[in-house]
């Protein structure tokens, strides 16, 4: 355990990525997270890493396809055009199986939108931007601490399951400063075999091939196969925090700056007598389904707060399955609630907690 | 008890080190702080912002638009903030740099000759700190001395040896504001 | 003091900012070379009066709110893909002025494929080119067009050929290719700098009313924020080191190159 | 005190004091004003009579804040303004300028 | 109505786009979809259309905008890859609401996957892939007769909303010949005025912008409410078929080829003395969920059949809302099953209909 | 008839298949070049000894399946990315050799971003550009390197300049940057053609070795099917018809321009 | 009734429009008929195939696996296709072009020596029509008459002048498997 | 009936005919089959004992399928086989070939 830092998110991330042993990163500047480039260039020389300004998000993410699929840890991070670049990308690299970490500083669309923070690309982070059926991990931290922590995680999840591993921050996360620890890891203690790679065809082993072509309609559905089933596998990586859910009458459910911001609601509404819990999720892919089934069977209502239209709305629909109403409160293009606002939201709801879901989403 | 404070001015004008030192003179100080910078390109042209909040609980948005106590260095950014303080907040700035100055009557307005006490200093650059001292003078958020112990970690080794000088604007923007009963207008 | 329009019995404005461009304020940081840019562009529109038949597109760089202020019908275009949106525009209305307006990192980097393919098919449009060797608008990262040696977020000590390549000429290899017409390369740091680059624009969207084919004038520019200097150290600056690479003149006249396409900057040593 | 020949009218508000205008002059007509605008610039102003109405300043300023005048050809040529010692002490506050364009 | 005619989907779809008065289309060869491109380049000189192959599905896109913006029906097509790579510039084109015509003749997935017939691309084309709170109206046609008819509807539709509309087809789709009467549909009977777009400033109007950029998060905001509220006002486009639905106990939901491929299952199954329906959506966006939720009111039980792991699945489930058991059968990376292989999925599920939802997906 | 056994004490074999080229039967059209390419890059590899040390990035193209033939490490790319994931392998392993291997569309189309940056930065990776004029993957589509008149599925009238642009000579284009070390045009549609390939394949592997940067070598190719002739008649149609546009030789010599960059037929006429 | 019919030989041997022209024949009795071809670089080499389906009903998947008939102009599509015929389906093949015959025994084989037929026309081009003949002999899915109006409709205008030896390659080949009681071996 | 120089093994399974060796070979040593292989096509065969084992052929040959051999230096040369008429009625069926390598 170190001192504790006063970090920016993005900067804390970009430690972590060098303390997590990430040998090789591709990036182009995008605002609000040119500063993850920006830290690993100044370091990249002295600490050993291979940290590479390119053409294009695109090039970016085929730069990453080769050096995963070379082995090494590797890595991007873009916001929200960028990341739409790189779902062709994403999509092979999912297929061929590569580990990597793919961060979006998610800031606020559609179009080239605004530069602030935003939730708004979960939809293209859970369920799959890119074509076919693939998913990635998707873990979404709520604070400087977690933009590092998640590092760490995040190629530790990438190596176990060969599949990408994507963050999804906002551009509060990255831009602002807070403390952050950071944990003892030694990269070596965290190794996998990687037999797989292509490193060159020595020591009389078959060569390696990386690919995700299948002309063969049944190979291809071994493949599909194959993946849903490491999927299957990848729901135990299910992560969330709970917060005076054990009596809460309403369960808010949120996720990163939306999370700490409704936290303040949850207590907010506590010290005026409404029973309030907060459900956040760390992992949006794996989702906790179970969590909110299992919430849902012992309160009255739960409450969703995003900062977009209402996206993880539906996996919380899903899970509570017509249990229970759920009402959804967001800000959109990149505006932020006051936890005041929040509150309000959630108790202009409290009376309707019996209407039909469908008709509820509303925007402040 | 929480803080919401803004510092405003023009890039170059050390806007973002003062909120950081302040930032991590609240972490000196055991407490929970965010700093959140202004990003984007109306910040073309040279101005600079930042958000510093101070709490004893944790903080949940590092974003917020109205705040306890605003430090302006420039003239713009008394224009552009002034309506953002709280009622019953402040409104601190250098009013070497100012020729319009505030008229909210609800707020507690605060014109520091910070420019002129620089200068005094031989060192335009501790302006910032200069304000900074005057701030906490005015509204006790942090010590001093953990401010001084936070720029030991915000200033970069190779610039240790401006620590003492940075200390003394400090200092003596706390006595400017010590020396006013009331507000200098 | 006495006021302008008492002097007018005796005195003519002989410039005046062109109708075209809007009364809004522009938000680029002072001395910036867009603005200059902007002024002529317009002034020639103004000129040519042609304001009714010009398309403008914008690119994601500074100049991204360069519809706040040329007073034109405008597209902007996602980063890098200008060259894609003007060529969507000129191929269904082929009888309006088309330009686009690109940074080095929207042209020259991400843009690369959209640019030089434009140029391969010769769509009948203007690029305009701002090289100011940096990413301006994300705070100052290195761009393909970033000198050698030269410092940015990026490349902290900086620029070196080794791990990130040559400064990229892309004006010179797009003069190459048969469909392009005409290729020049300007600047605005000077008086008579300015004067030639509004010669190459009016004469631009002349030879784009002939259907000559593709027009590219690149402006060596300046970027006083990113490069950490005032404007006018800016502007020095730029002549001593940027010239030397990108000298200005020139490249293709009426589809015939007029300067080598090598120079010995963009060699091998 | 010549016989005028140009001039230029500054938009001082919309001038962001990059001082290339200044640069440009051939004639040194222009200085930054010690004052500030609301903009908090330092804005561009005439403090010589020797203009030429050469329109240099106006080609290089970025913000097309330059109107530049130039005596009619066979026009008369009269004096029309005085500028004294004005680069001394140029200071301008905000509060003595008219919204819109105004000389300096 | 002219004579019927035996055509390739995607000629059909080529013929209906020329006779729906497109004027520019832009694209890039992938199979099974060049013939799109192929036929257009052969018509466009004599039927005067702007038909262009260009050096990437990127610049497709962004020349999509361009034309669009400039007041023109203009289009691009391509298939699940290519779709992918155009993910950015759809955000940017339902930002700065440009309608306009996109195809998609989904292939096996992920990454360069087969060429063969799939569905993996439904969350991608309802849910969007790119970035930001964005929806394109996407049309599913069953048959060569749809994939003529969804042109004409969806130059319309675009039209009317301002909104771009997808085709989502597939393979199978695309290459099969199969009778096809074109309707009679003159260009001029549906032109909308486009007093936005950028056609030159003239008549004294105020100068047209065409953008997505509002960097003001309040403005942003504005936009995506002005977005949301149209998102709702489209939901009266909805758009399905039913067979069988009246008396059914179990009602197969299934869009495209595998509703084909259900209708037969249906009949088998019908033959068996089965009670079965079929819910076929030909909007995928707007969803029929009120018909899924009448639906559910009254069977005992929704089977989803889809040409991928489940995708679909979850609208359904949304519409359904806990009200009876969700069972699941799907094929993947380009398989396509028979109706037997889809009445046996029925039938292995009907006994077990009352397990719970989520552990029910089963994949073939 | 006599069993090639029996001839062995009289015999020696003077050309057997590369020990690296795998047993499976390749899946080219009868007479395609790919094959021919793919058996002597497989031939270089074993003389030089690199197999364990060689890493091959395929395209998305024809060649998709090159690594079914290679017998080494391989990656296969999305298409037009292949350069960008050989960068990404170079970086991470500078010891090893590796080569690209694309087709005009994925180099000279969908690729030309990534092709002409991983070029600029110098990346030391060997391109294998096989030139084909066409699309043969897809069914027979015009390619940028598509000849003028030439007819394609997308060209049924053959290309025009007018709409369609002119053939893109990226090579030319590639050959000017600093960053590009070697740079030659080759084909193999005789004997002597294909030696002379197999001379820069080798070359190319070397210049690796010793860190020269960037090498392209470019295949002017037959597609039989795409073009519908025989493969014999396809190889009298190149050599005809696409030798003078794409003429033979080197045109970067251990980073010197040997052949002047412009032809006739590269210039607006 | 539904017939599910795969086509399938060298690409230039016609194999596509002898599916095509079986399919428009079809839509001529006012049948429903699919017509579905193989595509993808396993194609590469020239191999071609296509699967017509011709039905009473409504057609669900124009892909199949498994099929009534099977018409192969090449030995490899013999070899390939041989166990893709129903249990008492028809694999009728080009007896000219194929060394290996098939094998199976629970299906009908019939050789056509169609290459023959075609050279004693003159026309090499005919010989998908011969065996398109020769199936429709064997198996009656439509007329010969609504074939010959097929053609009219699949041919593009400006090969008109070959309809009369495309009808008389059918009428061939409709008569080389009326002669053969039994299947030709 | 010369004294051989070198000759050619051909892979006829793999031979795709697509008759290149054949342009290339200097001394017409080689042909198309008429018979066809498992895979339909007519594939190379040598024709004369004229093989000077050039190795034009197997350059050329996409495939892969062509081994060549020539006489050592200095070895003796001696007569090894009689072609005879073979331009004439080249069929090879299937059945008469083995598997693998055969030379023709
Ligand atoms: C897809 C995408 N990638 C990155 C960005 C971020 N971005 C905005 S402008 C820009 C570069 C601007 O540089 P340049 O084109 O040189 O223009 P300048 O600002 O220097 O005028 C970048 C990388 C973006 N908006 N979209
Ligand atoms: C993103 C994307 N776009 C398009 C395609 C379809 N596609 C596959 S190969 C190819 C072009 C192949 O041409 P070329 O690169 O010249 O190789 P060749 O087949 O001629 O060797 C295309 C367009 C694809 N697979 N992915
Ligand atoms: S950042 Fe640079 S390019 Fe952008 S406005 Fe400022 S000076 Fe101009
Ligand atoms: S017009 Fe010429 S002389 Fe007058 S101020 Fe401008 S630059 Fe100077
Ligand atoms: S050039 Fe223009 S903006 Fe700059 S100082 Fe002069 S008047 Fe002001
Ligand atoms: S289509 Fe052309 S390039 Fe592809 S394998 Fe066949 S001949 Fe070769
Ligand atoms: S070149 Fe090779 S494949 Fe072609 S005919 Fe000769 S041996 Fe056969
Ligand atoms: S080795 Fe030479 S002579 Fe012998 S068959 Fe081959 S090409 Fe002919
Ligand atoms: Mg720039
Ligand atoms: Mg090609």
């Amino acid at each position: 355990m170190s001192e504790p830092l006063l970090m920016k998110g993005n900067e804390a991330l970009a430690e972590a990525v060098i303390r997590a042993g990430c040998r090789a990163y591709f990036g182009y500047p995008i605002t609000p997270q040119s500063e993850i480039l920006e830290y690993l260039t100044a370091e990249a020389r002295e600490r050993g890493m291979v940290v590479l300004q390119v053409e294009s998000e695109l090039a970016a993410i085929n730069m990453v396809y080769g050096a995963a699929g070379a082995g090494v840890r590797a890595m991007t991070s873009s916001s929200s055009p960028g990341i739409s670049l790189m779902q062709e990308g994403l999509s092979y690299i999912a297929s061929a199986e590569l580990p990597c970490l793919v961060v979006n500083v998610n800031r606020g669309g559609p179009g080239l939108g605004t530069i602030q923070p935003s939730q708004g690309d979960y939809f293209q982070a859970t369920k799959g931007g890119g074509h076919g059926d693939y998913r990635l991990l998707v873990l979404a931290p709520d604070s400087v601490q977690e933009m590092a922590d998640f590092v760490f995680d995040g190629f530790d999840l990438a190596d176990k399951y060969r599949n990408p591993v994507m963050i999804l921050a906002d551009g509060a996360l990255g831009q602002m400063m807070e403390k952050v620890v950071f944990r003892e890891y030694d990269p070596k203690d965290h190794e996998t075999a990687k037999p797989w790679a292509t490193t060159g065809k020595s020591g009389g082993r078959e060569r390696n091939i990386i690919t995700s072509l299948h002309i063969q309609p049944e190979k291809m559905e071994d493949i599909n196969k194959h993946l849903q089933e490491k999927y299957r596998k990848m729901q135990t990586e299910v992560r969330y925090e709970l917060i005076h859910t054990d009596d809460a009458d309403i369960v808010l459910v949120a996720y990163g700056l939306a999370a700490r911001i409704c936290h303040s609601a949850v207590e907010m509404g506590r010290n005026k007598g409404l029973k309030l819990g907060l459900l956040r999720p760390k992992t949006l892919y794996p989702y906790p389904y179970d969590m909110v089934r299992e919430l849902s069977a012992k309160v009255k209502g739960m409450h969703v707060v995003e900062l977009n239209s209402g996206q993880m709305v539906e996996d919380v629909r899903l899970g509570v399955n017509g249990k229970v109403p759920v009402t959804f409160f967001g800000r959109m293009g990149g505006m932020i609630p006051s936890p005041e606002e929040v509150l309000a939201s959630v108790e202009a709801r409290i009376a309707q907690l019996h209407d039909e879901p469908r008709e509820e989403q509303i925007y402040a | 008890m929480t803080h919401e404070i803004l510092f405003a001015g023009f890039g170059g004008q050390g806007v973002l080190s003062m909120g950081m030192t302040l930032a991590y003179a609240g972490l000196v100080e055991g407490k929970e702080v965010s700093w959140m910078p202004s990003y984007g390109p109306e910040m073309r042209g040279g101005t600079a912002n930042c958000v510093v909040i101070i709490s004893t609980k944790p903080i949940s948005s590092p974003l917020v638009t109205r705040f306890d106590a605003v430090l302006a260095l420039n003239q713009p950014s008394v224009l552009k903030f002034e309506h953002a303080v709280k009622p019953n907040g402040i409104l601190m700035y250098d009013s070497d740099a100012c020729i319009i100055p505030p008229s909210r009557t609800d707020i507690t307005v605060v014109p520091v000759p910070a420019e002129d006490e620089a200068r005094k200093l031989n060192n335009m650059k501790v302006k910032n700190m200069v304000m900074l001292g005057s701030f906490l003078s005015a509204c006790e958020v942090v010590s001093i001395a953990s401010v001084v112990k936070a720029l030991a970690q915000v200033l970069p080794e190779r610039y240790h040896h401006l620590l003492e000088i940075n200390h003394q604007a400090l200092l003596r923007g706390e006595q400017l504001v010590v020396d006013a009963a009331t507000p200098i207008v | 003091m006495p006021e302008v329009a008492e002097l007018q019995p005796a005195l003519e404005a002989v410039w005046t900012k062109p109708e075209t461009l809007t009364e809004t304020r522009m938000h680029y940081c002072p001395g910036c070379g867009h603005g200059v840019v902007h002024k002529l562009l317009m002034e020639v529109v103004d000129e040519l009066g042609i304001r009714q038949d010009t398309i403008g597109v914008a690119p994601v760089g500074c100049s991204v709110f360069a519809y706040q202020y040329l007073d034109v019908d405008m597209q902007e275009a996602a980063h890098g893909r200008a060259a894609a949106v003007a060529t969507g525009i000129k191929r269904v209305l082929p009888d309006k002025y088309v330009f686009s307006y690109q940074g080095d990192g929207d042209l020259a980097a991400i843009g690369t494929a959209e640019t030089i393919h434009a140029a391969n098919r010769g769509e009948n449009i203007l690029v305009l080119f701002i090289n100011n060797g940096i990413y301006g608008m994300t705070g100052g990262q290195m761009a393909p067009t970033t000198l050698i040696g030269m410092k940015t977020s990026t490349t902290p000590e900086g620029r070196e050929t080794a791990t990130m390549g040559y400064p990229l000429k892309i004006t010179e290899l797009l003069a190459m290719l048969p469909g392009v017409y005409s290729v020049s390369r300007h600047a605005v740091y000077s008086p008579n700098t300015v004067r030639a680059l509004k010669k190459a624009i009016t004469k631009a969207f002349q030879y784009q009313k002939e259907k000559k084919g593709y027009c590219l004038i690149e402006v060596v520019s300046n970027c006083p924020s990113g490069w950490k200097m005032t404007p006018v150290e800016s502007n020095k600056w730029l002549e001593k080191n940027m010239l030397p690479l990108y000298p200005l003149g020139d490249i293709k006249v009426e589809g015939t190159l007029v300067q080598p396409v090598q120079k010995k900057e963009g060699q091998h040593s | 005190m010549a016989i005028i020949r140009g001039t230029v009218a500054i938009d001082v508000e919309t001038c962001k004091g990059c001082e290339l205008c200044i640069e440009a002059c051939p004639q040194e007509s222009l200085k930054l004003s010690k004052g500030i605008n609301k903009q908090g610039y330092h804005y561009a102003v005439l403090v010589q009579d020797n203009c030429t109405g050469c329109v240099n300043c106006a080609l290089v300023c970025p913000d097309a804040v330059i109107t530049v005048y130039r005596a009619r050809k066979g026009g008369k040529r009269e004096r029309i303004a005085e500028i004294r010692n004005v680069q001394r002490d140029i200071r301008i506050s905000i509060d003595e300028l008219q919204e819109g364009k105004v000389t300096s």
